[in-house]
């Protein structure tokens, strides 16, 4: 029983184990499902986290807290800047472009899956030394007996990666300005040239309920226009659209403001100018009690 | 001094002319003609040297031989530039040089107007030089040289009006037909040097004997092959007639006196093949006898005068040929006749000449007629030449001829008799047509005065023909001097040469050591023979005064029998080759062309263009994605450790 | 339960990572695949350890983890400035292997 | 070991082509000035080997041997036997007028679509085919031989390629298209023959374990080296199949009529007299000499492509519209001559296949260089566009026919020598092939008669009325050519003393005996 029973772990780890490892593969497949390059980065540090409770339950202390702090700490927040920074392009379309890709993935990974664990299978792991001897002397000193005895030069070599990592970062990332700045004056000369918006853009819509960035402002016609806004936010997508609501706020208004009146309704017995010129005052009327409800 | 020297002065003298007229550039055009006429006269003169040389020796030991060079010495292959001047060589070198100068002479007079002479007479220097040679080599392939040499030279020659379209196409229409006889000549080379080990005529004519019959039926035929080509014989004759395109003194040298007789001399040489080859003698005999008749009955039709000798050249080297067939018996006739033949044939085409030299190069007969008041001298020689060739007794054809009938008879059994028919019958005939043609030319009323312009059916033959002639009516005159002296040296030589040579036998003996002569026993008796041939001879001649001398002759041919009218066409022995070798070739090198560019190019191309479509198929899948890459690796990743656990299992 | 498990989880990881890789279009997406299946290594490597009962596999995974930092730098930074030539983080429109 | 004379020889013109190649591009003339003195140079050394070469000595003469590549026992092993010498003289002999021929063609076209045209690129690269192909006629190591082989296609494909004939029908892009299209197809037909040979010739190595060709055949004939029947079979094939493609033997032949006909006179020179003897000679040097007993298997087939050779090129130049192209026809016509005379296993087929090979070359240079002369004057390469060139131009056209004459053999001039020798050594062992083979003389006389009528006789063409004769630098071309053929065809003693006793050897590696005559009628 003893030599040939394969080595157990405790029904608490066992129990930890199949309810986390399910959650790290559904965080795992939400990571490569997810549309949003955030929501991928959140599902996978989730992933991450889990697998450091694993290496803590695996007796590997050290390496469970490293993967907690540096992992899910450091990368995954690095992660979520560089996303910040350059995933304003709206969530990928997951229409595939390349033909056959999405299906020959599946089949891989699915068949890559089956092959280690056919290899798993048929290897020999039945008994587990464990760790209870090895980290005797505390875990973190037997790693770091190792780490400086035997594996000292692949360390200090790890140190110089890092070092060559972080310059190549820097060289990558810095721009080196190559041209002279352009003047204003240049700058209005190529609009001139190119001939599009001489002007200056438009800023966006300021209503009384909501002046945020992100509505567009309205053209005469009440259509709302894209120049408006923000780049960034138009191609996240992110714009609000009130160019109905407003119209219908106009409506609402115009058609109170005869109730209140009790004047016949002129628009549709004669359409003329004082029609017009009495919608006219109208508008302002409605404009003066907008303000009013704005500053209440 | 050593007599076997000169032997190659005679080629070399012909030769040096060529080179320094063809090579002398324009400052030779005023001298040219008279060095050529010199050095061929030289060349005639060694011959007379070496011919008294080589009568005060005995009968046996004439035979000289010099020995210039290694030619081709290969490993078993052993071919000398040797010359052998036996009898034979010697009667041929004499009538080669001999008439070959006075053709030069005439020739002076003839091309006076063309500015290329000094370039004709190169090229007959060229012809001269080669003939010798071929007449002199002591082995096949040296003779085959020579016999290419006077191919091209007549080739050069008939083609000499090159801006004539029809005289470069007759040119080489001669060469190709040649060519064919040609081919036959290097296989029986081949096959000499495969049976005997080598091609010199002493090793391979003794070691005939002993070999076996086959072997020399197979070599007479294909020697038949290549006399038929050279000598224009049935089925190869079909260029003699257009080769009379080239200025007449050509026709006279080259188509009327020497090289066509080189077949003669061919089988006459190897007559020691032929005689143990009785197959090949049976079919050097049909040919012969087929030819005579062939020629002769083309000569009954045509109206442009040249042709029709050259007909009769055709039939009488038919006789020739058919002598030559029949075998020791023959040889010497076929040689004698080839001889006065050379003389009187010679002899007409010059007069023919002179006639269209003086009627503005007219050649249709029909436009001649009685010519004879103008012309006597050429009349007179014309006149004797043609009585020649009728074998008018006691001029030179008269023997010449007759032997050879005899001789056919003499050949003995139904062969015998067939041959000596229709050698009969060829007397006749020729008879016929000689005599229409001096009826046509002399005599008769004038039915050049007020004519029409030429008839365009018959192209005249001289290019001048275009600016002058043709419109103004002709003012017939004798020729210059230059030109009437050669002929009336030939009408001598064929008024006497067939006596002289004949009595006592005198050519016989002569050339016995060669053509170990032997009389075969006749069924008629000489007397019968000669007697037979009179009266076709009469016949012959009645016919055609009846025909042509008493009615008046219609200006334009009349459509005349279906007969004629194949003879007009050469027995549509043309049109027969036209269709089928012209026609064929042209339609067998455009499909062959075709083939080329479409099948044999077009396997190759098309495998180009598979392997093209193919790449472009596989290019597909480098669609240059980093992640359709990174499948792939991927997916070789996964191949790479399923081999690895299979590595693992096994 | 065997610890054998660990593995298994590991090998799925891994595979869905892969294909992640392998389906995603976003830069950083495979990015983050990657790191995934990084993980799952250290994973097996911490198993393993536990199974050979001595540090080393935990050592491996220790510079797997640096190794991985260095890599996310200068494979961030790549991004960055590909995003800033090209205005997109798309794997796809890099594709200049093509012909 | 005494002055490297073949190295020498063969390295003159390499130096010549790297120094005509850096004349500057101003100093046009000089570059060839230069590139003749250099040629011209080369033919002295050639004959210098072919007086030093001692026709009775042993085989090869005149060795040297250094190690190059040890590790795979490549040896720099030159050494001449008579065939070798003979070819070297006769590319040393052809070179210097083929510069001189082609002493215009490069230069600048005056036309407003011209591209620049590098002249002295023009010479250096026919120094550098000089070079190349006197190295693979004294190679005696495989591997060096293949090499050479090989790198003669680079310059080759330029001057095909670079250099187009300016008389080209249609437009210059069109011209340019058909060039480029002629000198592809030039490359991929021998790059294909070549990988092929390559294959045979590491299979070589591996069942011999070295290359040299001399110590194979030690081997083969003691015994102490015997390939398997098949192994041999193919290694034979291999070889022969890249020297059929460059001889060229029907059905590889079509890249010639190409690129013959694209580029101008002189390269064309250079391909057919030149280049393509390489590959015949090495039939005879390596297909023979390595793999006899392969060769004798062989034979049958390949007598049969030969014949197909002769009478389907003859029978094309026939049907050709194109003045070069028809050449080039005939000169696979010639080819087919000289490969049954290689393989009829005869001494006289195998001396007057080699003779043919040198008569070839020059009677195929005379005829083509006046053919360039001739298109060069009125600038087009059509039959139909000449006719009574001789009435305007004498000397051209009776240098054309001098030529052609010898084309179709005509006894007296120097082909004729080599191909009744062809013939007769065919006919001896066996009579049906040397019959058929026999009427391709008559079609050469075909063909090259329409050839002359077509261009030379006939009503004189309004174009051609202003034709120029022949200029000096010209006849300095084809007067010593023309003389050879006229020489070598009265006395072709010299060259085949060289030859025979090299044929005796080739014999004696294919063990192989003349036929008997039946009557020894001479002893």
């Amino acid at each position: 029983m003893t030599a040939l029973a394969a080595y157990t772990t405790s029904t608490g780890e066992a129990f930890q184990f199949w309810v986390l490892g399910t959650v790290a593969v559904i965080g795992a497949l939400c990571t490569i499902l997810m549309r949003k390059a955030v929501h991928s980065a959140l599902c996978l540090a989730g992933t991450m986290i889990i697998l450091a409770v694993f290496y803590l339950a695996n007796g590997a202390y050290f390496l469970g807290i490293v993967q907690i702090v540096v992992y899910t700490g450091a990368i995954m927040m690095l992660f979520l800047f560089v996303v910040m920074l350059v995933g304003v392009t709206a969530a990928d379309s997951l229409k595939e472009t390349i033909k056959g890709q999405r299906w020959l993935a599946a089949v891989c990974g699915f068949g890559f899956a089956l092959l280690l664990f056919a290899g798993i299978g048929n290897a020999s792991l039945k008994d587990f030394e464990g760790l209870a001897k090895a980290n005797e002397g505390g875990n973190v000193e037997g790693l770091a007996t190792l780490i400086f005895t035997k594996y000292v030069f692949a360390f200090e070599i790890t140190g110089a990666l890092l070092i060559t990592a972080t310059v190549g970062a820097m060289v990558l990332t810095h721009r080196e300005r190559t041209e002279r700045a352009k003047t204003q004056r240049e700058l209005a000369e190529e609009r001139v040239r190119e001939g599009k918006h001489l002007p200056p853009l438009p800023a966006p819509g300021v209503y009384a309920r909501h002046n945020a960035v992100d509505i567009a402002g309205l053209l005469p016609d009440g259509t709302p226009s894209e120049l408006t806004v923000n780049r960034t936010l138009r191609e996240r997508g992110q714009i609000r659209d009130v160019s109905t609501e407003a119209l219908n706020d106009l409506r609402a208004l115009e058609q109170r403001a005869t109730d209140r009146l009790e004047r016949p309704d002129l628009r549709r017995t004669d359409p003329g100018r004082n029609g017009d010129g009495d919608s006219g005052a109208e508008h302002a009327a409605a404009a003066g009690e907008q303000t009013e409800e704005a500053s209440k | 001094m050593n007599t076997e020297n000169l032997i190659a002065l005679l080629v070399a003298a012909p030769l040096l002319g060529a080179v320094v007229l063809l090579c002398g550039g324009r400052r030779l055009d005023r001298v040219g003609h008279w060095i050529g006429t010199l050095l061929s006269a030289l060349s005639f003169v060694i011959g007379l040297v070496l011919f008294t040389d080589m009568l005060g020796k005995g009968a046996e030991d004439r035979s000289l031989h010099q020995h210039l060079f290694s030619w081709i010495p290969v490993e078993g292959f052993q071919a000398d530039v040797a010359f052998q001047l036996d009898q034979l060589s010697m009667t041929f070198v004499l009538l080669i040089s001999g008439v070959g100068t006075l053709i030069h002479l005439y020739s002076i007079g003839y091309m006076e107007h063309d500015e290329r002479r000094r370039r004709f007479f190169g090229y007959l220097n060229l012809f001269l030089a080669a003939m010798l040679l071929l007449v002199l080599a002591d082995n096949y392939l040296l003779l085959y040289v020579g016999w290419e040499g006077v191919g091209l030279a007549s080739y050069l020659l008939i083609g000499f009006w090159q801006h004539k379209p029809s005289a470069a196409t007759a040119a080489k229409k001669a060469f190709l037909v040649n060519r064919v006889g040609d081919m036959g000549l290097s296989i029986a080379i081949m096959l000499m040097f495969t049976t005997f080990g080598t091609f010199a005529f002493g090793p391979v004519l003794e070691a005939s004997e002993g070999t076996s019959e086959g072997k020399l039926t197979a070599i007479g035929l294909m020697l038949l092959l290549a006399a038929c080509g050279k000598s224009a014989q049935v089925p190869l004759q079909s260029w003699l007639g257009d080769a009379m395109e080239g200025p007449t003194p050509v026709s006279a040298l080259i188509h009327a006196a020497t090289m066509v007789t080189a077949g003669v001399y061919l089988i006459v040489r190897s007559g020691a093949i032929f005689n143990g080859a009785p197959d090949a003698q049976l079919a050097v005999t049909v040919v012969g006898a087929v030819t005579l008749l062939f020629g002769a009955i083309v000569g009954c039709a045509k109206d442009d005068i040249k042709k029709a000798l050259a007909g009769s050249t055709m039939s009488q080297i038919g006789y020739m040929i058919l002598a030559a067939g029949l075998g020791p018996i023959g040889y010497v006739f076929a040689i004698m006749h080839l001889v006065t033949h050379g003389f009187f044939k010679a002899g007409l085409f010059l007069g023919a000449g002179s006639v269209m030299h003086g009627m503005n190069d007219e050649v249709d007969m029909r436009k001649y007629g009685g010519l004879r008041k103008y012309m006597p001298v050429t009349f007179v020689t014309f006149g004797l030449g043609y009585l020649a060739i009728i074998g008018f007794p006691g001029l030179s054809g008269f023997f010449s001829k007759d032997k050879i009938i005899e001789a056919a008879f003499a050949k003995g059994g139904t062969e015998g008799w067939i041959l000596g028919s229709v050698a009969l019958l060829g007397a006749a005939i020729t008879a016929y047509y000689m005599t229409r043609v001096m009826l046509l030319t002399f005599f008769g009323e004038e039915r050049w005065r007020h004519r029409a312009t030429a008839s365009p059916e018959q192209p005249s033959a001289e290019p001048a023909a275009e600016t002058r002639g043709q419109h103004s009516e002709p003012h017939p005159h004798e020729s210059p001097r230059s030109m009437t002296i050669p002929m009336i040296l030939l009408a001598v030589g064929s008024v006497f040469a067939g006596g002289f040579f004949s009595i006592g036998d005198r050519f016989t003996h002569w050339l016995e050591p060669v053509t170990h002569h032997d009389h075969g026993d006749s069924p008629l008796s000489a007397a019968t023979v000669t007697g037979a041939t009179m009266v076709v001879l009469v016949v012959g001649v009645t016919l055609a005064w009846f025909q042509y001398g008493r009615r008046p002759v219609p200006a334009v041919a009349p459509r005349g029998s279906l007969l004629t009218r194949a003879a007009r066409r050469d027995l549509l022995q043309d049109d027969f080759n036209h269709v089928v070798l012209v026609r064929g070739g042209e339609h067998l090198t455009r499909s062959l062309v075709y083939v080329d560019h479409t099948l044999v190019d077009g396997v190759v191309n098309g495998t180009a263009a598979s392997v093209g479509g193919l790449s472009g198929r596989l290019r597909k899948l480098q669609n240059g994605y980093a992640r359709s890459y990174a499948v792939s690796m991927f997916g070789g990743a996964a191949v790479l450790i399923v081999a690895t656990l299979l590595m693992r299992a096994v | 339960m065997n610890p054998v498990n660990y593995l298994y989880l590991a090998a799925l990881l891994f595979a869905i990572g892969a294909s992640g890789v392998l389906i995603r279009r976003n830069a950083i997406v495979v990015f983050m695949c990657i790191e995934l299946m990084l993980n799952a290594c250290n994973l097996a490597f911490v198993a393993f350890s536990r199974l050979h009962g001595n540090l080393d596999g935990q050592i491996i995974a220790f510079f797997t983890m640096v190794v991985a930092a260095a890599e996310v730098v200068v494979g961030l930074a790549i991004i960055v400035s590909l995003f800033r030539s090209r205005h997109s983080a798309s794997v796809d429109d890099a594709s200049l292997m093509k012909l | 070991m005494s002055f490297p004379l073949l190295t020498a020889t063969a390295a003159l013109p390499a130096v010549g082509a790297i120094v005509t190649a850096a004349v500057p591009a101003a100093r046009r003339t000089a570059a060839k000035w230069l590139a003749l003195l250099f040629s011209v140079a080369t033919l002295a050394l050639a004959v210098v080997v072919a007086v030093r070469f001692d026709p009775d000595g042993d085989r090869y003469q005149l060795t040297e041997s250094r190690s190059w590549i040890a590790d795979f026992g490549v040896r720099y092993e030159l050494g001449v036997d008579g065939i070798g010498v003979a070819l070297i003289a006769l590319t040393a002999l052809l070179i210097p007028f083929i510069i001189l021929a082609g002493w215009h063609d490069a230069d600048p076209l005056e036309t407003k679509s011209s591209r620049w045209r590098p002249t002295q690129g023009f010479f250096a690269l026919i120094l550098a085919v000089e070079a190349m192909v006197i190295i693979s006629f004294e190679a005696t190591d495989v591997f060096l031989f293949y090499i050479f082989f090989e790198a003669m296609l680079i310059p080759m494909y330029f001057l095909i390629g670079g250099f187009g004939d300016r008389a080209h029908a249609g437009s210059d892009e069109k011209a340019s298209a058909q060039r480029s299209y002629a000198a592809v197809k030039f490359l991929l037909y021998n790059l294909a023959g070549g990988l092929i040979m390559l294959a045979a010739v590491i299979g070589l190595y591996v069942v011999a374990g070295n290359f040299s060709l001399q110590e194979i055949a030690e081997a083969r004939a003691n015994g102490s080296l015997d390939m398997a029947t098949n192994t041999e079979r193919w290694l034979f094939l291999g070889f022969f199949f890249a020297f059929a493609v460059k001889a060229p033997l029907w059905p590889l032949h079509t890249w010639l009529p190409n690129a013959m006909g694209e580029a101008t006179a002189p390269v064309a020179v250079l391909i057919t007299a030149v280049v393509d003897k390489v590959g015949t000679f090495a039939m005879l040097r390596f297909c023979l000499g390595l793999f006899p007993e392969a060769s004798k298997w062989a034979t049958p087939a390949i007598l049969v492509l030969a014949l197909i050779s002769i009478i389907y090129g003859a029978l094309l130049a026939v049907g050709q519209r194109d003045i070069k192209r028809l050449v080039a026809y005939a000169s696979i016509s010639h080819f087919g001559f000289i490969i049954l005379g290689i393989f009829a296993m005869t001494s006289q087929g195998q001396s007057g296949a080699t003779l043919y090979m040198v008569n070839h070359g020059i009677s195929t240079a005379a005829l083509m260089l006046v053919a360039g002369f001739l298109i060069s004057r009125r600038g087009s390469r059509l039959i139909a566009d000449y006719g009574g060139v001789q009435k305007v131009a004498p000397v051209l056209a009776g240098t054309f026919l001098i030529g052609g004459l010898a084309t179709l053999s005509l006894p007296g001039l120097a082909p004729f020598v080599s191909e009744f020798l062809v013939l007769a050594g065919t006919f001896a062992r066996y009579p049906a092939v040397g019959i058929i083979a026999t009427f391709g003389i008559v079609l050469a006389a075909l063909y090259t008669l329409v050839l002359y009528q077509r261009t030379m006789t006939g009503p004189v063409k309004p174009e051609v009325a202003s034709m120029p004769d022949l200029k000096v630098r010209e006849l300095a071309v084809v007067a010593p050519l023309i003389a050879l053929l006229i020489v070598l065809g009265v006395y072709p003693k010299p060259v085949t003393d060289l030859v025979n006793p090299a044929v005796e050897h080739t014999m004696s590696d294919v063990q192989k005996k003349d036929p008997k005559p039946e009557v020894e009628a001479a002893k």
